[in-house]
């Protein structure tokens, strides 16, 4: 048994391709766990983020400078009252939320983070996560039509038909990116997410570069299209609090509500996760051939204990800017410890083993986080789409582009 | 007399119990409590899919009987309660009102009252814009704007707060003038003001004026002509917008405002956007008006000589003013006593209202929120 | 409406006994009622204190036009404060309304309000506020109703009117015929009275409706 | 790669598939009935994903279970489904029905006994690394003329559709 679990350390595949179940359950539980944690603190990070844009501090009571609010808010929606509308089909009501938690975390199965950090590598990994990803618009169908209230309705409606049409421009750009990994030397392509990464590598340029406009239009259509597919700001009509209240959720609270919130955070992550493999080589590393040679070396893979060292220096400048006044001794105490651990988990990222299993899994993260950030900002910036204009943007306009640009890059790839 | 807009019928509100392909009316409920119907607004939608076939509006919610009220206070008590009507813009309220009685009493404010009084109702002319476009942005979507324009309107509620005590319900003006003279740094305190204003109103437009996604929102939404505008009766920047120039501070001048040079900003198309760039200038002069108002803010007394108990010949007044939503007007009819005999206002928010049926009719849902919004309705002041 | 026969007649009741707390602006208010009533019915501007104004005539090309089509269906035509006024007969303030809309250019209906003088014969002022902006000029037209008398309906001059007039009925009780959608606008629909009638106390809530929907006593 | 447990995933999905299938038909509610199809459908792509065609699996979520059964919601939900409530499920002729389904289970069965030759026997086993790039040189090499064939059947369809549609607007 020992040797069952050992004998998957020398190997050089993901669990899933080595065939090893306990590796890969580990696997799954520390994505799962990982995510998990991600949503929290992209959750925190938004409210932060947000606030500051807003010209206000945000989260600020619970913990130093709010960092155990999201904890908080978990702990009072499982404590909340479960309310199920008399006239809700409680059934259904009941398997919405658990559709888009599923599908969202499902997606993370081919998720790559490094060569080998994935659960398993799929041979038809990108057709994989977008069928995963289409099956949430499952639940946010249900979710309003259990409901059985007008809000919900209109909200699902909206939501759905929004997935659908930009699931198309979607899958175009995704194509195009898919193209271009059969444009290399041995000229196969591939679904493989971790395929994809590699030819990435072998090509010697991210995708966003590649045929130059076309690589970035197909990009930019992506990261279009996924925050219409997550119903984000600009594009959050479904939720779109003015007019619909809360969309498909309205009649939701307390935990199933934290299930949609979970499955919508999750569901960022992945898109994200899915431009970042597609366009930004993945878990490769800025200038990967640029910036050649043992030294450019060194000093990327010291990158990732020195972000969580200056994460920790941050945190201390905290401590120090803390009023001293027995009221925020436990605060202060709380940050202080909060970036003594981070600054611990930094030395520890700097030792020579971890630092070289770790840094794929740093640079694929930091992109991600990149993303992220882009989606607060948007929220921060843009007033909402109406209806009937969100619609025109995604067949109008993304569809042909991405049409065009799969055309384009399927001539320009025969021609060269 | 322009062609009258054909009349709304209104709404069969029968319950849409239809079956297969004519299942597609649907009756949608918004308010009394949602929030974008900016108070207890309810708003009946009857709609084809998400297209508006037509409105009906139930209002009264926030009534109170102002008017009532006023027909059994004294003048000078009924003061404080204009405040509460329109209570984004209660300075303007009150102007109204003390004009309205001097006006039956003949008697004149003395200038340096007229001239504090103008500088506090364009400052809460700016108030008001500034919730309006807040709020209006977040009904839009976007949700920064409503943070920044609050920031700068704290900066005209101080100085309310300290010119009268009160940040909101100011009760600033006296039958007769003001009661309380400038704070010690009042004038100092505004031309700061004045000044830290056009960059953030800069800023606000930043935002918005050239963002695709509030152009294409507002632009060609909630489109009302000039001819339905004066037919309904509409007033203030939506009258505006559509492009007649129009304002009752050029028109009949009250207070002091002949005496300040500004422009009326006028709109072209009469849609949402032309109504949020006529806010925003208006933003603007208003501004201009301040700053030429405490540049020459004369000496004096701020008083005029108003009897203890005031008892207005028998007779009847009707004086309008320019509120940031429209024209604010009062009917007063007096009988000699102490008290009104009857005690009319004319909201403007109530009477623009009337005009969302129109502006929405054929729009999206979605619209319903930017027109509502872009009307600038404050239902304290449509129910009273 | 059912409740339109029901409310209260003018006349019947005077002041209502509210409790104890608002004897005096009652007592105030009935008082300065007769007083009006008495002196003022017709026109209360023109019985102005010694010191106080007077409401001198008011000529104009378009009092002489009017004087001339109508005759004495024009029944005064007034300046006070400088604020014009016109008060006609109610047979035919709706066709001077229309006239006034499509030939002199009063294109926009300010507000449209009454006002209850409940000892007079014709207990109704029913005033127009009328705006033009042509001419940059304000008017106001006034004409008496009788209790129970309905009057046109102007909304179909001014579209504007049909709010303010739901307002007026819903205050006053006054129908107007040809209205497009008569109903109470701002209080319920089930309110009984009408709330600015003089005979209509402010202590006088509707006790009841406010025990039947709310649950509470009124608390007045 | 060595399988796991492939007996027990295939008669857990045989039994899911069958169990959808049957909810299908005995739910008085569409919606429900709408979901157990759903539930079916994935059965089914497991299904495929256990005979080694990882691409037809991906295509039958996408297509089937994502895009198609959606559009269904979709309809299923704009309708009013008070009147099917109330009605009565099976009509009169189900013993019609049962001798039209024994019938053709008896005709399967029998292609099943007497045709044992069309079947193979041994499973030629595709390489699951280059499934998709098999599927994809078999669609556009040998079956390309079928395949453009279905794809202009599903232009007119759309385009049909569309005409369709305006007319009521």
């Amino acid at each position: 048994m020992l040797d069952y679990v050992t004998s998957y350390l020398s190997s050089n595949t993901t669990p899933g391709q080595a065939g090893n179940v306990v590796w890969a359950l580990i696997y799954i539980l520390i994505v799962f766990a990982g995510v998990s944690i991600a949503v929290m603190a992209m959750n925190w990070l938004e409210r932060k983020a947000l606030a500051h844009f807003q010209i206000r501090l945000g989260p600020m009571r619970v913990g130093p400078h709010g960092l155990l609010q999201p904890i908080a808010d978990a702990i009072k929606l499982l404590t909340k009252e479960d309310i199920i509308p008399e006239n809700a089909d409680r059934l259904v009501f009941w398997i919405a939320p658990l559709i888009i938690l599923c599908a969202s975390f499902a997606v993370y199965v081919v998720i790559p983070f490094g060569p080998t950090h994935a659960i398993t590598d799929l041979n038809i990994g990108i057709l994989f996560m977008l069928g995963v990803s289409s099956l949430s618009v499952l639940g946010v169908v249900m979710a309003g039509w259990a409901s059985n209230s007008h809000y919900p309705l209109i909200g699902s409606l909206r939501s759905s038909a929004q997935m659908i049409s930009y699931e198309v421009a979607m899958g175009m750009a995704v194509v195009s990116a898919i193209l271009m990994t059969s444009l290399n030397r041995s000229g196969t392509g591939t679904l493989s997410m971790i395929g994809i990464v590699e030819a990435q590598q072998q090509q010697q340029i991210w995708y966003l570069f590649k045929f130059f406009p076309l690589g970035f239009i197909a990009f930019a259509i992506f990261a279009i299209a996924m925050v219409a597919e997550t119903n984000r700001a600009p594009f959050d009509l479904p939720e779109a609090e003015s007019e619909l209240t809360a969309g498909f959720h309205t009649e939701y609270s307390g935990l199933r509500w934290s299930l949609f919130m979970l499955g919508e955070y999750a569901a960022m992550i992945a898109v994200s996760s899915i431009a970042v493999t597609l366009w930004l080589g993945g878990w490769l590393r800025p200038f990967p051939h640029a910036l050649t040679g043992a030294t450019w070396d060194l000093a990327f893979s010291l990158l990732p204990g020195f972000t969580f060292l200056v994460l920790a220096v941050v945190a201390w400048v905290g401590v120090i800017r803390m009023p001293k006044h027995s009221y925020f001794r436990m605060q202060t105490l709380g940050l202080a410890g909060f970036g003594v651990l981070l600054g611990l988990i930094g030395l520890v990222l700097f030792a020579p083993p971890v630092r070289d299993r770790i840094q794929d899994i740093f640079w694929f993260t930091a992109k991600v986080a990149f993303f992220m950030y882009m989606y607060i900002w948007y929220r921060a910036t843009f007033p909402r789409y109406r209806f009937d204009q969100l619609m025109r943007v995604g067949w109008k306009v993304l569809l042909p582009v991405s049409l065009g640009v799969l055309i384009g890059t399927a001539v320009v790839g025969m021609v060269l | 007399m322009p062609d009258s807009t054909p009349h709304p019928s209104p709404l069969e509100l029968g319950s849409p119990d239809k079956t297969f392909l004519d299942s597609n009316e649907l009756i949608l409920n918004m308010g009394p409590q949602h929030p974008a119907t900016h108070g207890v607004l309810r708003v009946i939608l009857k709609l084809d899919g998400e297209k508006v076939l037509g409105v009906e509006c139930v209002i009264g919610y926030l009534h109170r009987g102002v008017e009532k009220i006023g027909e059994n206070r004294t003048y000078a008590m009924f003061n404080p309660y204009v405040d509460r009507m329109d209570y984004v813009a209660a300075v303007s309220n009150g102007l109204g009102y003390c004009e309205t009685v001097e006006k039956l009493l003949q008697v004149e404010a003395p200038r340096r009252a007229n001239y504090i009084r103008v500088i506090l109702t364009e400052l809460n002319r700016l108030a008001s814009h500034m919730l309006w476009l807040g709020t209006h942005a977040l009904d839009i979507g976007a949700m920064t704007p409503l943070f920044y324009t609050f920031r700068d309107r704290e900066e005209i509620l101080k100085i309310f707060e300290k010119y009268c005590g009160a940040r909101l319900t100011t009760h600033a003006f006296r039958i007769g003038g003001c009661q309380y003279e400038t704070y010690d740094g009042f004038e100092r305190d505004v031309k700061t003001f004045v000044d830290f204003v056009p960059p953030k109103i800069d800023e606000y437009e930043e935002l918005l004026t050239t963002n695709r996604i509030w152009v294409e929102r507002t632009k060609n939404v909630g489109k009302i002509s000039a001819a339905d505008c004066k037919a309904l009766g509409v007033t203030g920047p939506v009258l505006r917008a559509s492009g007649v120039k129009w304002d009752i501070r050029k028109a009949l001048p009250y207070a002091a405002y002949s005496d300040f040079d500004f422009e009326i900003p006028v709109g072209a198309n009469g849609d949402t956007y032309d109504r949020y760039l006529v806010r925003m200038q208006e933003m603007r002069q208003s501004l201009r008006i301040i700053r030429q108002a405490v540049e020459g803010l004369p000496e004096g007394p701020i008083m005029a000589k108003v009897p203890k108990v005031m008892k207005p010949p028998a007779g009847e007044v009707y004086h309008s003013i320019e509120a940031p939503k429209g024209e604010l007007g009062y009917f007063i009819v007096s009988d000699g006593s102490t008290q009104p005999y009857r005690m009319r206002v004319r909201p403007p928010s109530f009477v623009n209202l009337q005009a969302l049926d129109l502006m929405v009719r054929g729009q999206l849902v979605a619209d319903v929120v930017a027109v509502i919004g872009t009307l600038d309705i404050v239902l304290g002041e449509v129910d009273r | 409406m059912p409740e339109e026969t029901k409310s209260p007649l003018p006349g019947s009741a005077g002041e209502p006994k509210g409790p104890a707390g608002e004897p005096q602006a009652g007592g105030a208010q009935s008082a300065a009622a007769a007083k009006s009533a008495e002196t003022t019915s017709e026109k209360p501007a023109a019985v102005a204190k010694p010191a106080g104004p007077v409401a001198v005539p008011w000529t104009s090309p378009l009092v002489a036009n009017l004087k001339t089509r109508y005759g004495s269906g024009v029944s005064e035509a007034s300046t006070y404060l400088g604020q014009n006024c016109l008060v006609l007969d109610s047979s035919i303030t709706h066709e001077i309304l229309r006239i006034l809309a499509e030939e002199q250019e009063f294109d926009y209906c300010v507000d449209i309000t009454a006002v209850h003088y409940p000892k007079r014969e014709k207990p109704f002022d029913l005033v127009w506020i009328l705006y033009s902006f042509p001419r940059n000029q304000r008017l106001r037209v006034k004409t008496m109703l009788r209790e129970q008398e309905s009057f046109p309906s102007s909304a179909s001059i001014w579209p504007g009117a049909n709010w303010l007039e739901r307002e007026v009925y819903d205050m006053f009780g006054l129908r107007f015929e040809g209205h497009p959608d008569l109903r109470r606008i701002l209080l319920p629909e089930d309110w009984r009275g009408h709330p600015l009638r003089k005979d209509y106390g402010i202590i006088e809530q509707d006790e009841q409706w406010v025990q039947a929907n709310l649950g509470i006593e009124s608390g007045q | 790669m060595t399988p796991v447990a492939t007996p027990f995933f295939f008669y857990f999905l045989a039994a899911l598939t069958l169990l959808s299938a049957i909810l299908v038909i005995t739910r008085k509610n569409a919606v429900h009935s709408a979901l157990a199809l759903i539930l079916g459908l994935l059965a089914q792509a497991g299904l495929y994903l256990m005979l080694y065609a990882p691409f037809v699996a991906g295509v039958q979520i996408i297509l089937y279970a994502g895009g198609i059964m959606v559009l269904f919601l979709f309809v299923i939900m704009l309708v009013n489904l008070e009147r099917s409530q109330k009605e009565e499920q099976f009509n009169r002729q189900w013993l019609v029905g049962s001798l039209a389904a024994t019938a053709l289970g008896g005709l399967l069965v029998a292609v099943f006994i007497k045709g044992k030759a069309l079947f193979p026997t041994s499973s030629t086993q595709i390489a699951e690394a280059s499934n998709t790039q098999q599927v994809g040189e078999l669609l556009y090499g040998q079956y390309m003329f079928p395949f453009e064939i279905a794809s202009l059947l599903l232009l007119v369809a759309i385009i049909g559709a569309v005409v369709m549609a305006k007319k009521r607007i």
